[in-house]
């Protein structure tokens, strides 16, 4: 019999998102919050670049740019009224995690020092605006500190090391989640008025990938089995500077600082592509940019991949032919120590993984699989809907990567998703504690456990035949080749058999460890289970949008298509079954013109 | 920009507690005797040593200026190396010694032991060794 | 090229006492020592159980002792391992299983720091950011760092002596907000490291300097913190 | 279940730290043979006779004048860099050369001594 517990509200995930929105629900309502991994190992912690609000701490800059900046690098996909809730809530999110001690790096008067990033602009001007807040290139590192730290104090509930494998809806409410605990093997479940899901993104499904092993798309996995449906899966991001084959992102507070892409015949090609703001173009951009060198032979070596240089003379020499300057208008100079000042642990990564001193050598650099902008749809208050009605699921929510809101169409602007985390996190948390308030439990019942006792069982009693860990090598090989940065309908089909395919050969694992303490191999053969399904969606939406959008970019249909395409894919399952639905998107101001940097 | 200067009082910085007293007693006490050490060798030199003693004898009184340490040796006149002076310079050497090295045996028990009775007990031993070598310690000096 | 692993296991469902076992793979040296054990977890033998998220050094899941030292698996490649490789689990720790530790008493000790900002005037009128200088932020920048993946505490023969002891990382955690020129609970946090299992068990043995893989200075943040006791300057 | 926290001294010395832990060893050792031979001192003279006798016998051996010296000699000389590095934890940066000029200025002194007391201790 699994052990019970009962609270009010229950978080599933310790990320950004998730201890936001437990901080926030633990002040209206008995919360506590679960997560597989021990709070700080969450991926928030990898975030480096900072989190973008319009503080205008350098130099003048307003929430509207910095909403009109998020729709235009949303490829206009993204919903206008979410994203101004967004940005105008922006500036004191930022504030509320200064107050809570977040060591921002500082300006010489004292404030928030911030940095430019890719798509941060000055609308009238087209110049690119600091707006990037960071605490020197670990500032999810911070967060997920400060924000763990916040909960401490607060003295809110943790369940470390419990990985949540099912969701229960009775009535269709939420009423509780069912978790493993890790460390013995026994199931609990825990009852709930209200549960928030934030548990991350699903970059494994890709082989080259910045993203952690943890991420799993699991929240995602498990809420589409119940019936929800999940939006715009299409859209992932690739990140333009991950370490060649690694995968380990650098961040583009590298290009911020200066830093420039150069090509295989020693040339920098990023003018071609973005005349006006060159190598901070938006990702999806820079991405293809890329790419299309590596296409055309221009990649080092004739291999599938070009250089970031951030070498103080090469940065010097780019800026002064650029002109740019400080903000007291003398000319942008820049030496190596201030290079490894603000950008310590890129410099680190370089030595460590490549052997490489960007201070005298240029980095190797190559696409990566990067941001989920899809995922559970839900409104600007962490609700869940399930439809294009605007149907939410009493009880239920979501935050952070996993949610989708959607704020990032159909690409993220770099350090909006810190953004994201906080900003409906918190509203997630307040909402959940409020509903909490009023609601009822509802009663639970009696076989609560029973599928993912069920679930683990097949696990066990597999054939053998079939090793997980070349299902899985095999799953993000064709889906990083496939279903990567171009896609068309030729290889993408195939990646779709190929998926249906290894979802088949995935009944045939056999987990071999039949202990109940830390049993890895089962829990990430579980979790194996939600990539391979995941990444159905992911390949079925992709296939069916027929157009160019964001990180959605196709050879066959090169253009965005505003007039066909212009809505949000839903996707629900249905007895097996993927079924594709469709959601206006909400345009307030900015109507869709043509994208250019 | 300006930075204001944050300082704490003795009370408020934990100063207070044994170990943080203890701790700055023992760098304290190493200094010293380094100090002491160096007046015996200065003293000894000054007196003489560097023709009637050898090197052992020189640092057997650096480190103890207790005369029974150069009777041994060529030195013809023992008067100025027995004065009061020299006995009370040994004797502040032994104590501080004794202080330090008794401190450094809880300090290495405080690592093994972390049972409140158990460090209560090594506590007490540590007072009755110290009390007991320095009075035997001096006594010797003393009367040597 | 072939290396040879040899791997700490201990089922507590099986084994009254741990042991070795040897694997012979085939590694590239430019693979992490994490990928050469997730390759031996996938193809050899899949009860081998250790813990990792990130895979590059940010989250502190992987510490464990590679050739007799603590290190991130994540964050050593294969190329300055060498052929021959022993990983074992961190020291001072009980083991739940393979290189699995139970980290409960290590967060206990960070716990104690009251690793939290506390200010309790009310916020800058105008809702704005608190001030602080360039320097007051560079004053605790390096300790910002900690990733409490615990090389550092485990590598202490004072902690391996007696886990009373808070620890390296423990002391890390207090740093980072003692020198915060914005918090106002450096006292408290003094005196809590002025007690007997506090920071007077430091005697500067520098192994955790050196085990911290975010190249954190340990013992002279350690250093630094003894010296605000004696003089009471925070800055 | 699981396996109780347990670090043998022998787990312990197998350890491969660095430099400083190496001194760090050897300081205690040497605090701990000045404390044995200062304690045996005191009470060889205090109480003298055959039981005296015998003390003094055991700590005027040479090989036990090479022990001790080596504890005095260390102990010292690691005992002023620590106390110099505790003081002024800025140089704790120069942590690894300060070790190595202690051993610089430590081998020869204890050499010269261990080749006296030899040669004393040896009848020559
Ligand atoms: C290398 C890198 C750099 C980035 N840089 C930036 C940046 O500069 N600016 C920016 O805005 N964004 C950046 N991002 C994106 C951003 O960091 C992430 O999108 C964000 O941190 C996601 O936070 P989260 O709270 O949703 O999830 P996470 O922080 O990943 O947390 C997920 C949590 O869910 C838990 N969990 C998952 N599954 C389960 C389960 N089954 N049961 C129980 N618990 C579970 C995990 O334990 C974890 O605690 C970056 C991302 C990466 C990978
Ligand atoms: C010049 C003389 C001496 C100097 C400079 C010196 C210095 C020091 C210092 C700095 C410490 C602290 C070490 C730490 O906390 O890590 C110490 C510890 C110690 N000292 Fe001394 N000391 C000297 C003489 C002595 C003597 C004469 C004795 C013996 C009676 C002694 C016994 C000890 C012991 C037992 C310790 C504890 C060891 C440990 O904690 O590992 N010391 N010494
Ligand atoms: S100080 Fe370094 S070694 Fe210690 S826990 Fe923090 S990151 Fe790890
Ligand atoms: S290893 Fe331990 S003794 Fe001090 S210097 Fe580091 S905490
Ligand atoms: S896996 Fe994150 S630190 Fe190694």
């Amino acid at each position: 019999m699994a052990k019970v517990h009962q609270f009010e509200v229950i978080v599933v995930g310790a990320g950004g998102a998730g201890l936001m929105a437990g901080l926030y629900a633990s002040r209206g309502a008995k919360t506590a919050i679960i997560s597989k991994l021990y709070p700080t190992r969450s991926h928030t912690g990898a975030a480096q670049g900072g989190i973008s609000a319009a503080l205008g701490n350098y130099e003048e800059d307003k929430p509207e740019w910095h909403t009109y900046d998020t729709v235009k690098g949303s490829d206009y996909l993204g919903d206008q009224d979410a994203i101004e809730f967004m940005t105008s809530e922006a500036i004191d999110a930022v504030l509320e995690l200064e107050h809570m001690g977040l060591p921002f790096d500082r300006t010489p008067e004292g404030k928030i020092s911030q940095r430019p990033f890719g798509g941060h602009t000055n609308n009238e001007t087209g110049k690119p605006v600091r707006r990037a807040a960071h605490a020197a290139d670990r500032t999810g590192h911070m967060i997920l500190q400060t924000l763990y730290q916040q909960c401490l104090k607060n003295e809110v509930n943790f369940f470390d090391e419990f990985q949540v494998l099912d969701f229960i809806m009775v009535n269709g409410k939420a009423a509780g989640v069912v978790a493993v605990e890790l460390a013995t093997g026994e199931l609990h479940t825990f009852h709930a008025k209200a549960i928030i899901f934030a548990t991350g993104g699903h970059g494994r499904i890709f082989e080259v990938t910045s993203n952690a092993y943890a991420y799993t798309g699991d929240g995602a996995a498990i809420l589409l089995r119940h019936g929800v449906p999940l939006q715009d899966m299409e859209f992932f991001q690739f990140h333009p500077t991950g370490i060649y084959k690694l995968g380990i992102l650098i961040t583009e507070g590298v290009r911020g600082e200066g830093g420039i892409l150069i090509n295989g015949k020693g040339e920098r090609f990023m003018p071609k592509y973005a005349p006006t703001v060159k190598d901070l173009a938006s990702r999806d951009v820079v991405s293809r940019a890329i790419y299309t060198e590596i296409k055309a032979g221009n990649g080092v070596d004739g291999k599938n991949y070009v250089y970031l240089d951030v070498r103080p003379e090469s940065v010097n020499k780019f800026a002064a032919l650029d002109g740019r300057t400080n903000p007291d208008g003398s000319p942008y100079n820049i030496t190596g120590e201030q290079v490894l000042a603000k950008l310590p642990d890129i410099i680190d990564f370089c030595r460590v993984y490549l052997g490489v001193d960007p201070i005298t050598q240029m980095m190797p650099i190559q696409p990566t699989a990067h941001y989920t902008m899809g995922g559970i749809p839900t409104n600007k208050y962490g609700e869940v809907v399930v439809d294009d009605k605007g149907t939410t699921v009493p009880g239920l929510y979501a935050a952070g990567e996993c949610a989708c809101v959607s704020v990032h169409g159909a690409n993220r602007l770099g350090t909006n998703s810190l953004l994201d985390l906080v900003v409906f996190g918190k509203h997630a948390g307040l909402r959940a504690a409020e509903y909490a308030k009023q609601a009822e439990f509802e009663k639970m019942p009696e076989d609560a456990e029973s599928a993912s006792m069920s679930n683990f069982e097949a696990l066990h009693n597999g054939s053998g035949r079939e090793n997980a860990f070349d299902i899985s090598n095999e799953l993000k090989q064709v889906m990083f080749e496939d279903v990567g940065i171009y896609r068309n309908e030729k290889d993408m089909a195939a990646a779709l058999e190929k998926v249906r395919e290894l979802q088949k050969r995935f009944k045939d694992v056999k987990v071999t460890d039949t202990g109940k303490v830390f049993n890895t191999e089962l829990l990430n053969a579980w979790e194996l289970g939600n990539l391979l399904e995941v990444a159905e969606v992911v390949a079925v939406s992709a296939l069916n949008r027929k157009e160019s959008r964001g990180g959605h970019s196709r050879e066959d249909y090169p253009e965005r298509d505003d007039k066909e395409w212009l809505k949000h894919t839903l996707v629900t399952k249905q007895n097996g079954e993927l079924k594709i639905h469709y959601k206006p998107v909400v345009i307030t101001k900015y109507q869709p013109k043509a994208r250019v940097y | 920009m300006t930075t204001k200067t944050r300082k704490l009082s003795l009370k408020q910085r934990g100063m207070m507690s044994f170990e943080t007293q203890m701790w700055i007693f023992t760098r304290l006490s190493a200094l010293a005797m380094y100090a002491l050490i160096l007046f015996a060798l200065i003293g000894a030199l000054v007196m003489g040593a560097r023709y009637q003693m050898n090197l052992a004898d020189v640092m057997r009184w650096a480190f103890m200026p207790n005369v029974s340490h150069v009777q041994s040796t060529n030195i013809p006149d023992l008067a100025p190396w027995m004065t009061i002076f020299w006995k009370l310079v040994a004797i502040a050497l032994l104590l501080v010694a004794t202080a330090h090295g008794v401190h450094g045996l809880v300090v290495i028990a405080d690592d093994y032991i972390a049972s409140e009775r158990g460090r209560k007990i090594v506590r007490f031993i540590s007072m009755v060794m110290m009390a007991s070598m320095s009075l035997m310690g001096a006594y010797i000096i003393w009367t040597s | 090229m072939e290396i040879t692993v040899k791997i700490f296991r201990y089922n507590p469902e099986k084994d009254q006492r741990g042991n070795y076992v040897t694997y012979k793979v085939e590694a590239h040296e430019n693979d992490r020592v994490l990928d050469v054990l997730e390759y031996i977890k996938g193809k050899v033998d899949g009860t081998l159980s250790f813990r990792r998220s990130c895979a590059h050094g940010v989250c502190g899941s992987d510490a464990m002792r590679i050739n007799g030292r603590n290190m991130l698996a994540c964050k050593t490649l294969v190329r300055d391992t060498g052929a021959n490789i022993t990983v074992e689990p961190i020291l001072g720790l009980p083991i739940k299983k393979d290189l699995i530790s139970d980290m409960e008493p290590f967060f206990d000790n960070y716990k104690k720091m009251l690793p939290y900002f506390i200010n309790e005037d009310p916020i800058p009128e105008n809702g704005r950011e608190r001030l602080q200088s360039q320097e007051e932020r560079a004053r605790f920048d390096e300790t910002t760092k900690c990733i409490l993946c615990a090389c550092c505490t485990t590598s202490c023969p004072s902690y391996w002596a007696n886990g009373e002891y808070y620890g390296p990382a423990a002391i890390v955690s207090a740093h980072r907000f003692i020198f915060d020129s914005r918090d106002q609970a450096a006292d408290e946090r003094l005196n809590i490291l002025a007690e007997t299992d506090g920071i007077a068990r430091c005697h500067t043995a520098y192994n955790c300097t050196e085990a911290c893989p975010r190249e954190i200075k340990v013992t002279k943040a350690i250093g630094e913190v003894k010296m605000a006791m004696i003089t009471g300057k925070l800055d | 279940m699981g396996l109780k926290r347990d670090v043998s001294l022998a787990a312990g010395l197998r350890y491969r730290g660095p430099a400083g832990y190496l001194t760090f060893i050897l300081h205690r050792i040497g605090g701990l043979g000045m404390g044995i031979f200062i304690t045996m001192h005191i009470l060889a003279s205090f109480f003298g006779g055959r039981f005296g006798g015998t003390l003094n016998g055991i700590y005027e051996h040479w090989a036990f004048q090479v022990f001790i010296y080596f504890c005095v000699l260390f102990h010292a000389i690691n005992g002023l860099r620590i106390t110099i590095l505790d003081l002024w934890p800025k140089l704790l940066d120069y942590q690894t050369e300060a070790i190595w000029i202690e051993w610089a200025v430590f081998i020869p002194l204890y050499l010269i001594a261990v080749y006296v007391i030899v040669r004393v201790g040896a009848g020559g």
